[in-house]
Parts: structure tokens; C-alpha cells; sequence
């Protein structure tokens, strides 16, 4: 960040949970809160994709503001107070998950992801008990179509990594969403098999940044030894960030 | 000099419209929507053939083109019927009982909302208002704005147009 | 000073967590010396009793059976807790829900069934058009989440009730564990 | 084209038409239309030919006349006596009348209304450039183009209007950020996609006033610096993009729009852009992602449109009547406008009334006009003798009003204060035969199938909603669900993306806090008060028995 501060970036002070912090002015609150070793619960923020505030997760309190904000997207600014984890936050964020669990068939005991999901684990780490909304039991597709990957809509918490990084990173543009609302649903090409898409690379990088066992990888799972793109996301995403940075400089 | 020649999908004219539609606007990615619009006026609906045209046209990516032609309501993916009933489902019209007004269709004709009978011959849609509450309740037939209708006369209206010949 | 009154029962499930439960092993004689088994799969007592202090949950609700069961278990008990997966979320039994009680009676008794093709209606009881979690239909008191929850967090789960504390067991186990 | 050659080119048109001296005035709005009020037209020419008597009276298609449930209209000159429920066979008693002068109108659904967005409605045939102009049309455009871009925004600021939209965010304050936002390349939007159910209001001013919006919106180009501008209209009105379509080419060869306008340097293009069925759209950040032909979803805010807006330049966004007040604001001065309605809420305010109302149609008031007034005066109160219940305002995103608030004055802040919102200004009346619980789970269901399903709290809250609004119409809901309704509602505010979400819970917040007791009564008593709800008693089935 120093180094930044030197590139002639203004650099901010400000408050998270009553501890002094700084940043850059281009920075937002989550990319301070991390180099700060504060958690923030997230699900369709990755870093290197561009952010969307879809999932409401990293909702946080800005004093001054009367309305949350989220932090994926809020920049930084000078003075301002953020209280990261109050339980009225916490509250909200148990309950998003809970309304995530509800709206499709996540079954951790049976599913590739098990141990390695990041829904799973932040219903543990945010003490989510049970989910006290009715389960909605929608009917959906699994597209095994493809040589060497899952897709699994049953999983599916639409957080849209695999559409941003299939466009931004890999320029292939083969995902993006369909329908709206409750409806929707990630598609490839024109809502045709996976495994006969015309602009798949079948480069993996969706497979890697999927948070749940929506996207995986055919004869892998959690406890395999061998490399997998899941299990090993956090080899994969300092490339996702240099390819950003990369693509940045271009533009 | 390098000539960029769009290849329409087959000889029919219409394609023409809807090429010229994407000419105006500079074949620009923007004008997506513009050029489903000219699509389904044209054809009725968007098929896998022109979602693919335009598409390739416009350079869209096919998955972005399939994830604005269902995002909104107004564009059909499948022919409709020959004739089409849009039942307001406005609050002022619901209020008023269009509600009926569909179930009796959806009796009578023993279809869902948003399909088409099995012979073709009548679609049944809903809007979420044509503005046209000043004379709730109201139903579209052909293209025609209907008010302060009756269920009996809907249903009459269109069991007369379907069972025409 | 008399002893805890306990008991488990299996709704829809595959008896995991009860297997997960005898794995406390010899602690389960520890256990035994400040509670009284009163009612389990595991003994032979018929009747559900009265006035159970502690009652721990196998199952999802799938069946009118398990519901008549479940309401009657809840009546009779202080603190319900939902053992396992089944029992906090329907889980492996849920997953015949998005296709309905009639395709798949269909699919296990006539299009895969190797003997005779007629759906039993009196052998099996009726099942309810969707299998839920027990919450879905009477309060529950603590949820212990796994499939099946380890041993360990089914002893602390009791080990603390006994110690009169209503426990955080989110730190003990996950779902699908 | 100068202003004087300007007037001349319509006076030219207007003479080609040979007006005869009276105008018999037919409403050729959608509403009328489709009461077949072109057949009334027709007959009207044929007797006035048949008659003789063209040096008299002329035929003319004008816009919305407001009473819709009584159309087709016909009037006579400018105020003149609305003739309601016109037949084909009426035409040649109304010419006879026409042809003796003018009675004057006295029902007070049209004297106490006060017309600024409309004043033209009902006057100009809206095909025709050279009425428009004849009534002070692109004078105020003229006249801006003497000032400077700050002097615009300063009279528009002091006029104290505010977005029509719904928020109510003050017009002058936008249109300055705007202004001090980058240099080249804005671009002004006009938002026609009048997605509230129950609101009709815009779509009435495009048909029946297409230059006014044009006007102001070339005025707000002027002033915040852009020099293309969109018309985002919604796909359902036909009429209003042909007649808007008509408008911009008649302006353009007019002078008043495109290139050196008025002989300045100023420049100003406008397009349509057709929207497609998403009532998101209406938001301001969806409308931009629709404009540029992505799926209309929402994003974060800040960065407000108005710094970064379509294709990342700063962008103004307005709705259909607020640019239809900037005209009349800059003829008559901003300290005239602020002088009519309440301190906070300036000018007039363009009201659709739908529902169990005599009167259904479309009003124009001062901001802080009574409610009661508006229902009973002009509406003509509820039908059949029946009991008036609520009055429904602000669409989805607005609540439902109960009896005991009808002497509230109406304006932006009195309404929010009620729980609902003033939104674009749909008011649909409803009686004792409107379920409360039966409404809330009607606009429930409207938001959950417009939720563009982005954000997880609207996308799968409202439809966890609706299930309960459901189930407690069914007669299956507990006491239980009251709580949660609270609970879930204060979520969905609190946490969704955009103002769709987070005014979602609205409707159901406002009719539990004025008619819990319909409530109540679905799930103690197992019955529905206004007898909409089919609750079949004893039949509640075990499957169904879920406390959730």
C-alpha cells in the first residue's frame, strides 16, 4: 500500500471496529478489512473479478449512513467509522444464508463439495443452526454433458463468479445467466449442454472459483489427493488477480 | 479493402429487416434488444437461428444474448398462437377481477398461463399493466385494447376467433 | 437426586446417528450413571413415557407416521434436539421432494422392483408430499448438525445438558460432517 | 430557425388544416381509443360535412381528457363541457350544440383540478408540432438558450420540484451534479417506463403532449450539458411511441431538436429505446444496463448515474412528468411554481385513480391537496353505495392507506410518514370487498416475479414472502407468520441491492400495521373478512401442517 500511497494514490485514515486503519483512495472496504486480517463474510466477491454487491454478505455499518453498505464495493474515504460484525449484522448475514440454503437442494452430506464449500463453511462460521424458512424444493437440472466437468444447478447460489471469470479472465464468455428472479439460472451458450458449447475452453477456471458444488470437476472430490481445481483455489487465485492487473495496464 | 459481409441465414426477405435494423445502429452491441425487438416483430418470436445471427451480427456472446432474450418479458422463444389474449393483471384491474377473467380462459381452453393450445389457435399472456386503468378491468385481443369487459364476453370473444373455421 | 431422563428416536433416517451415538463407547457408561435411557432403538421399551427431560432426534419427517411420532415425542419431552442432518434439514431424504410421492413410489416399487409391481399401501406408511425437518412441524430446542455428527460433539451436546447449559454446538460440528 | 420564423412554420400548418371556428375535441388516447372513440370521430366529420358546416366546426383529435371510465370524451374549445359516454349517434346533437358556442364545464372532477403537466392535454392534437407551438410550445427552450447553463439550474432549483418518479430527489440538485460532472459526452434520459401497476400518468403525457417532454428535456441538455439524450419507453404503449416517434421528427425538421437548434451552437439528439417487460427497468441504474442492451439489473450505488451513468458517462436521469414541469417552470419562473403546493412538496401532482372509485382517470392537483378531496370531490367517491377501505399509492413499492388518514395533506413527506410512498402517482381505491392480506400477496407476487434475482434477499425474501401471504390467505397461516412477516420484511428492506428490494416489504408492512386484524381473522377464524379469500374450513390437510 505504501507503495501505492508513493504511485500519487491518496491515502485515507479511517475507523473498522474501532481499530485505526489506512488505505487508498481507489480502495474499498473489504481490500482494507483484509489487509488487516479482518473477516468479512462474502460469497460473489472474489478478488480479481469485478465486484457486483450481489450477495449482500459483506454488508457493514457506516456511521453517518443510515442504510448498510456493502463492502465489496464501497470505497474507502477519510474519517469514515465501520463496524464490521454487530448482531444486528450478524442476524442479517445468518439469515441471507439461511435464505440461500432454502432456495435449492444443498445437500452437504452427498454432495463432491463436501468440506470444501464455502456456503457450507460460513453457515458454520457465521453459527447458522438450522434453516428456520421453508426449504422452496425447486426441480432442477444436473448437465453432465461435458468431458471433463459438472454442472450441478442444485448447488447453485447464482453469486455469477463463473460468468465474470469466464469473461473477464478467460474471454470466453460461455456462462451467463438466464430467466431473472427465483428463476434464474447459469447457462452456457444458447442454454445448450456444456459439453457442446461452441466457446468453452474447457480452461476449468469456473470450476475453480465456484464457491459451492455447483461447478466441479468428473472422478474428483473433497478428499482426493491428487491436484484439483477446487481444492487448490488458493494456488489458482493470485493468478486471477495478476491477470487482472495485467488487463488493467492494457486498458 | 476489406469488406465485412454479414451472411444472412437464408433467402427469406425478412431477414433484411432485421440486418437493416442492427446497419442502423452500426451493428453496436448496444442495439441487442432494438434488433429482438425487430425479430419478434417480424417472426413472432426469437428461434435458435436468429438468437444466432444476431448474436454473431452484434458479436454478443450467445449466452448473453439467451440471458437478455429470457431476462425480459416481453420477448417469446417459442411461435405463439394465432390468436392472442393478454389479460391485464394491473392492481387496478386485479382489484376489479381479472384474475376471472383468466381462470375462466385457462378453463375454457385448458391451457396454463403463458401457452398456447394444443391446436395453435389461442396463446393466453398476462401484462403487469397497460396503463389502460382508467377502464379496468382490460384484456388485449389481437392487438386490441378491450375495457371494462366482462368475463363471459372475453371468453365469448375468443372461444368466436378460435373456433372461427 | 434422581436421574436425567433420556431418549432418542429414529424418524426417516439411516440409523448413522444412532451408530454415531454408540461410538461414544465406554463414555456411554459414564453417560449412564446420570441418565436414564428411558426410550431408544437401542432399548426394548414400546411405549414412548411421559415427562422425558432430554430427547435427541434421528430423522427427517417424511411419513404421517413419523409426524404422529414426532408430535407425540415433543409432548412428552422438555429439550428436543434435532440429531444430524435428517433431522436439521431433511437432507438425504429430501431429495425425492422436487419430483414427488407418486414418481417416485412408482420408480421404487414398479419400474426398478425385480419382484412384483404394485405400490404397498398398507406395509408402508403414507408418505407426506414433502419430507422436512423436524422444526418444520414442532419446536425444537438445539440443533446438532453432521451426518452423522461425530461422537464427540453428541457427548458434549449431553455432557453439557447435564451441566444444565444449552450449548453452542455450531463450534462442534457442520452440516455434512 | 428562429423563434419568429418558428411561429410562422406553424401557422402555416395550422392554416393548411382549414380549422373551421369551433374544435370539437375528441380524446384519442389509448383509453378512449379503445372505447372506440375514432368511430365518434368519424361520424363527427361525415355530419359536419353533411351538414355543411365546416366554417364552423372542425374535428380534432386531441389527447387525454381525463375521465377515463366515462369515455369516449368529447369537448368543445378549451374549457368547454365534456361530453361523457359519446356514441357514434350523439354526433349530430354534440355539432348542433358546438355550432350555438360554448357551455361551460361545472362537474368538479374537472374544475378543481390545477394543470401544469397537463395543460396541454386534452387541448393539442398531439400529432401536430404546430399546436404545440401555438401554445407557448419551445418558447421556454428559446428563452433558456439566452441564459446560461447555471442560470437553468438555478431556476429549476428554486422552483423546488422534485423527481416524479417516486424518491422525490430534488430535480435542481441532480441536474447540478450533472452539471459539474466531466465535460463532454453526457447524456440525458427520460425515464417513460412507468412500470407501477395502477399508473398511467406518463403514458398519457407521451400521447397526449409528446413536445413537452421533448421540450424539457432538450432544456435539461442545455443545462447539464449533454447532447444526446434517450426516451426509454416501455414496450406496452404503442401509441405513445408512435406518437413520440412522430414527435421527434417533426421537431427535428421544426429546428427545435438536432443540430444548431434555435440557430445556437447547441445541439441536441434524441432516440427511443424500447424497453421489454421488466418492471426493474424503472430503476435507474437497470435502465442504463437496458439502454445498453444487458440485462436490466441493477448495480450498487454509488457511483450514482449521475457521475457514472450510461457507458460510464455522467448521466441525468428524469421521469416523464418531471420533464413535462420544466416547460411551464421556465415560461412562468421558478418562484411561481413554488408557490403552489406545500413547503417541501412544490408545483402540482399528476395522480392516476384506479379501482373502486367512480371517477377512474387521470388528475392533476397541487402537492397537499387532501386525500378525501381527491377520492370523494373529484374521484366521485366508491361505487354501489359500498364502504371505502384504503387507498393503495406508490405501486409495489408504496402501502395502502386506511380511512382515518384520508385529511392528510399529499405530498413526499405525509405519505412516507403513512408507511407508503408517493411513487409516480398511482392511487387505487379500494372498498370493503378488497381483501388487505388478498392485496399484499398480490403485489408480493408481483415483486418476486420482477425480482431480477440478483441479490439473494430480494430474489429468494419476497418469494418466502409470498409463500406465507399464501398460506395465511389459505387459511393455514399462524400467529406465528405475523412474526415472521415482520422479521422477513425487515430483512428484505434492510439488506437488498436496490429499490425494488428494499421496498418490496411495503405493501405488507402497511396492511399489518392498518388491518392486522384481516389478518387476524384469516388465520384465528379461518375466514376472509371481504370474502375474496377461499378458505375451505375443516380441510386443512396434516401434509400441509408446517409451523416453519
Amino acid at each position: 500500500m505504501a507503495a501505492l500511497a508513493a504511485a500519487g494514490k491518496k491515502v485515507k485514515t479511517f475507523v473498522i471496529d474501532g481499530k485505526d486503519v489506512s488505505g487508498t483512495e481507489d480502495q474499498t472496504i473489504i481490500e482494507v478489512c483484509r489487509e488487516n486480517n479482518i473477516e468479512i463474510p462474502t460469497l460473489c466477491y472474489l478478488d480479481g473479478l469485478t465486484e457486483i454487491g450481489a450477495c449482500r454478505l459483506c454488508l457493514v455499518e457506516v456511521r453517518g449512513s443510515n442504510k448498510l453498505l456493502p463492502a465489496c464495493v464501497t470505497k474507502v474515504q477519510d474519517n469514515m467509522e465501520v463496524v464490521t460484525s454487530s448482531d444486528k449484522l450478524k442476524n442479517y448475514r445468518v439469515k441471507i444464508l439461511e435464505l440461500l440454503f432454502s432456495e435449492r437442494n444443498h445437500i452437504c452430506s452427498v454432495c463432491v463439495s463436501n468440506g470444501i464449500c464455502e456456503l457450507q463453511n460460513l453457515a458454520q462460521r457465521l453459527g447458522m443452526t438450522h434453516v428456520h424458512y421453508p426449504y422452496l424444493f425447486p426441480k432442477l437440472e444436473v448437465d453432465a454433458s461435458h468431458e471433463r466437468f459438472v454442472l450441478d444447478n442444485n448447488r447453485c447460489i447464482l453469486c455469477t463468479r463463473c460468468v465474470r471469470v469466464c469473461d473477464e479472465i478467460e474471454g470466453a464468455h460461455t456462462w451467463d445467466i438466464m430467466g431473472r428472479g427465483i428463476e434464474s439460472m447459469v447457462i452456457t451458450d444458447l442454454n445448450k449442454p456444456w459439453g457442446e458449447s461452441e466457446s468453452c475452453t474447457s480452461c476449468g477456471k469456473c470450476v475453480a472459483v465456484c464457491p459451492t458444488g455447483a461447478l466441479v470437476e468428473k472422478y474428483k472430490n473433497a478428499v482426493d489427493k491428487s491436484f484439483s481445481y477446487k481444492k487448490d483455489k488458493l494456488k489458482f487465485l493470485p493468478y486471477l488477480t495478476t491477470m487482472r492487473e495485467v488487463k488493467n495496464e492494457q486498458s | 479493402m476489406l469488406i465485412k459481409k454479414i451472411i444472412l441465414p437464408s433467402d427469406d426477405n425478412r431477414w433484411k429487416l432485421i440486418n437493416a435494423t442492427m446497419k442502423r445502429h452500426g451493428y453496436q452491441p448496444n442495439c441487442l434488444i432494438e434488433t429482438m425487438h425487430t425479430v419478434q416483430e417480424t417472426f413472432g418470436y426469437l428461434d435458435e437461428i436468429s438468437l444466432k445471427f444476431v448474436a454473431f451480427a452484434l458479436k454478443v456472446p450467445l449466452s448473453s444474448v439467451f440471458g437478455v432474450a429470457t431476462f425480459y418479458n416481453f420477448f417469446n422463444l417459442k411461435p405463439q398462437g394465432k390468436h392472442t389474449c393478454v389479460v391485464c393483471l394491473g392492481t387496478a384491474c386485479y382489484i376489479k377481477g381479472t384474475n376471472e377473467i383468466a381462470e375462466e380462459i385457462k378453463k375454457e381452453f385448458k391451457i396454463g398461463m403463458g401457452k398456447t393450445t394444443e391446436d395453435g389457435q389461442v396463446s393466453l399472456l398476462s401484462a403487469r399493466c397497460l396503463g389502460a386503468c382508467g377502464i379496468a378491468p382490460a384484456v388485449v385481443i389481437d392487438g386490441e385494447v378491450h375495457g371494462n369487459v366482462s368475463t363471459r364476453e372475453t371468453v365469448e370473444t375468443l372461444r368466436r376467433l378460435a373456433y372461427a373455421n | 437426586m434422581s436421574k436425567v431422563k433420556a431418549a432418542t428416536i429414529w424418524l426417516d433416517g439411516c440409523s448413522g446417528c444412532h451408530m454415531s451415538f454408540l461410538d461414544m463407547d465406554e463414555r456411554i457408561i459414564d453417560l449412564l450413571e446420570k441418565v436414564d435411557l428411558v426410550y431408544s432403538p437401542l432399548v426394548d421399551n414400546k411405549e414412548f413415557p411421559e415427562m422425558v427431560d432430554v430427547t435427541l432426534v434421528e430423522g427427517a419427517v417424511s411419513s404421517k407416521e413419523d409426524l404422529e411420532k414426532i408430535k407425540k415425542v415433543r409432548e412428552r419431552t422438555k429439550i428436543l434436539v434435532s440429531l444430524g442432518d435428517c433431522a436439521v434439514t431433511a437432507n438425504v431424504p429430501s431429495m425425492r421432494n422436487p419430483f414427488g410421492v407418486d414418481a417416485i413410489m412408482k420408480h421404487a416399487y414398479v419400474d426398478t422392483a425385480v419382484t412384483k409391481d404394485i405400490i404397498p399401501n398398507e406395509v408402508i406408511p403414507e408418505l407426506l408430499e414433502y419430507s422436512r425437518p423436524v422444526h418444520n412441524f414442532v419446536k425444537v430446542d438445539l440443533f446438532l448438525q453432521g451426518c452423522p455428527p461425530p461422537a464427540d460433539a453428541i457427548y458434549f451436546l449431553l455432557t453439557e445438558l447435564l451441566e444444565g447449559r444449552m450449548p453452542d454446538l455450531t463450534k462442534v460440528s457442520r452440516l455434512g460432517k | 430557425m428562429l423563434i419568429e420564423e418558428l411561429l410562422e412554420y406553424a401557422e402555416k400548418l395550422r392554416d393548411r388544416d382549414k380549422p373551421g371556428k369551433h374544435a370539437i375535441k375528441v380524446c384519442s388516447a389509448a383509453g378512449c381509443l379503445s372505447l372506440k372513440s375514432d368511430a365518434v370521430a368519424e361520424e363527427l366529420k361525415k355530419k359536419i360535412t353533411e351538414a355543411g358546416l365546416e366554417e364552423e366546426c372542425w374535428v380534432k383529435p386531441v389527447g387525454c381528457l381525463g375521465l377515463c371510465s366515462k369515455g369516449p370524451l368529447v369537448t368543445v374549445d378549451t374549457d368547454g363541457k365534456v361530453y361523457q359516454e359519446v356514441k357514434p349517434t350523439d354526433a349530430g346533437r354534440i355539432i348542433a350544440r358546438a355550432a350555438e358556442g360554448v357551455s361551460k364545464e361545472t362537474d368538479p372532477f374537472f374544475t378543481r383540478q390545477q394543470k401544469i403537466v397537463l395543460e396541454n392535454s386534452g387541448q393539442v392534437d398531439p400529432e401536430k408540432i404546430q399546436d404545440y407551438i401555438l401554445r407557448d410550445g419551445y418558447l421556454a427552450l428559446n428563452e433558456v438558450l439566452e441564459l446560461t447553463p447555471q442560470e437553468v439550474i438555478d431556476e429549476v432549483t428554486l422552483s423546488g420540484l422534485r423527481g416524479r418518479g417516486g424518491a422525490g430527489y430534488p430535480t435542481g440538485l441532480k441536474w447540478n451534479t450533472v452539471a459539474k460532472t466531466g465535460n463532454v459526452g453526457k447524456y440525458v434520459i427520460c425515464n417513460a417506463d412507468e412500470g407501477d401497476p395502477g399508473a398511467f400518468m406518463d403514458r398519457s403525457v407521451l400521447e397526449g403532449d409528446p413536445h413537452r417532454v421533448l421540450e424539457g428535456m432538450a432544456i435539461a441538455a442545455f443545462a447539464v450539458g449533454a447532447t444526446e439524450g434517450f426516451v426509454y419507453v416501455r414496450a406496452e404503449y404503442p401509441l405513445a411511441i408512435k406518437r413520440l416517434k412522430n414527435a421527434i421528427k417533426q421537431a427535428e425538421r421544426a429546428g427545435v431538436l438536432g443540430k444548431n437548434i434555435f440557430g445556437t451552437t447547441f445541439s441536441f439528439a434524441v432516440e427511443i429505446r424500447i424497453g421489454a417487460g421488466a418492471f426493474v427497468c424503472g430503476e435507474e441504474t437497470a435502465l442504463i444496463a437496458s439502454i445498453e442492451g444487458r440485462r436490466g439489473q441493477p448495480r450498487p450505488r454509488p457511483p450514482y448515474p449521475a457521475q457514472v451513468g450510461l457507458w460510464g458517462s455522467p448521466t441525468l436521469i428524469n421521469n416523464v412528468e418531471t420533464f413535462a414541469n420544466i416547460a411551464p417552470i421556465m415560461r412562468h419562473g421558478g418562484e411561481w411554481y413554488a408557490a403552489i403546493g406545500t413547503e417541501k412538496s412544490k408545483g402540482t401532482k399528476v395522480f392516476a385513480l384506479a379501482g373502486k372509485i367512480n371517477n377512474t382517470g387521470l388528475i392533476e392537483v397541487p402537492m397537499g391537496t387532501k386525500l378525501r378531496d381527491v377520492i370523494y370531490d373529484i374521484g366521485g367517491g366508491i361505487p354501489d353505495g359500498k364502504k371505502f377501505k384504503a387507498v393503495q399509492t406508490g405501486g409495489p413499492s408504496g402501502g395502502c392507506i386506511p380511512e382515518q388518514f384520508l385529511d392528510h395533506p399529499i405530498d413526499y413527506e405525509s405519505l412516507g410518514a403513512l408507511g407508503s410512498i408517493m411513487g409516480s402517482g398511482g392511487m387505487i381505491i379500494m372498498d370493503e370487498t378488497s381483501c388487505m392480506v388478498d392485496v399484499a400477496k398480490y403485489f408480493l407476487d408481483f415483486t418476486k416475479d420482477e425480482s431480477c434475482g440478483k441479490c439473494v434477499p430480494c430474489r429468494v425474501g419476497t418469494v418466502q414472502l409470498y409463500s406465507i401471504l399464501d398460506r395465511i390467505t389459505k387459511g393455514e397461516g399462524t400467529m406465528e407468520d405475523l412474526d415472521e412477516l415482520d422479521d422477513l420484511c425487515d430483512l428484505v428492506k434492510n439488506t437488498s441491492l436496490c429499490g425494488l428490494g428494499q421496498a418490496a416489504p411495503n405493501p405488507v408492512l402497511s396492511t399489518i400495521q392498518y388491518f392486522r386484524d384481516e389478518y387476524v381473522a384469516h388465520i384465528i377464524e379461518k375466514r376472509c373478512p371481504a370474502g375474496v379469500c377461499k378458505i375451505h374450513k375443516g380441510e386443512r390437510k396434516q401434509k400441509e401442517e408446517v409451523m416453519a
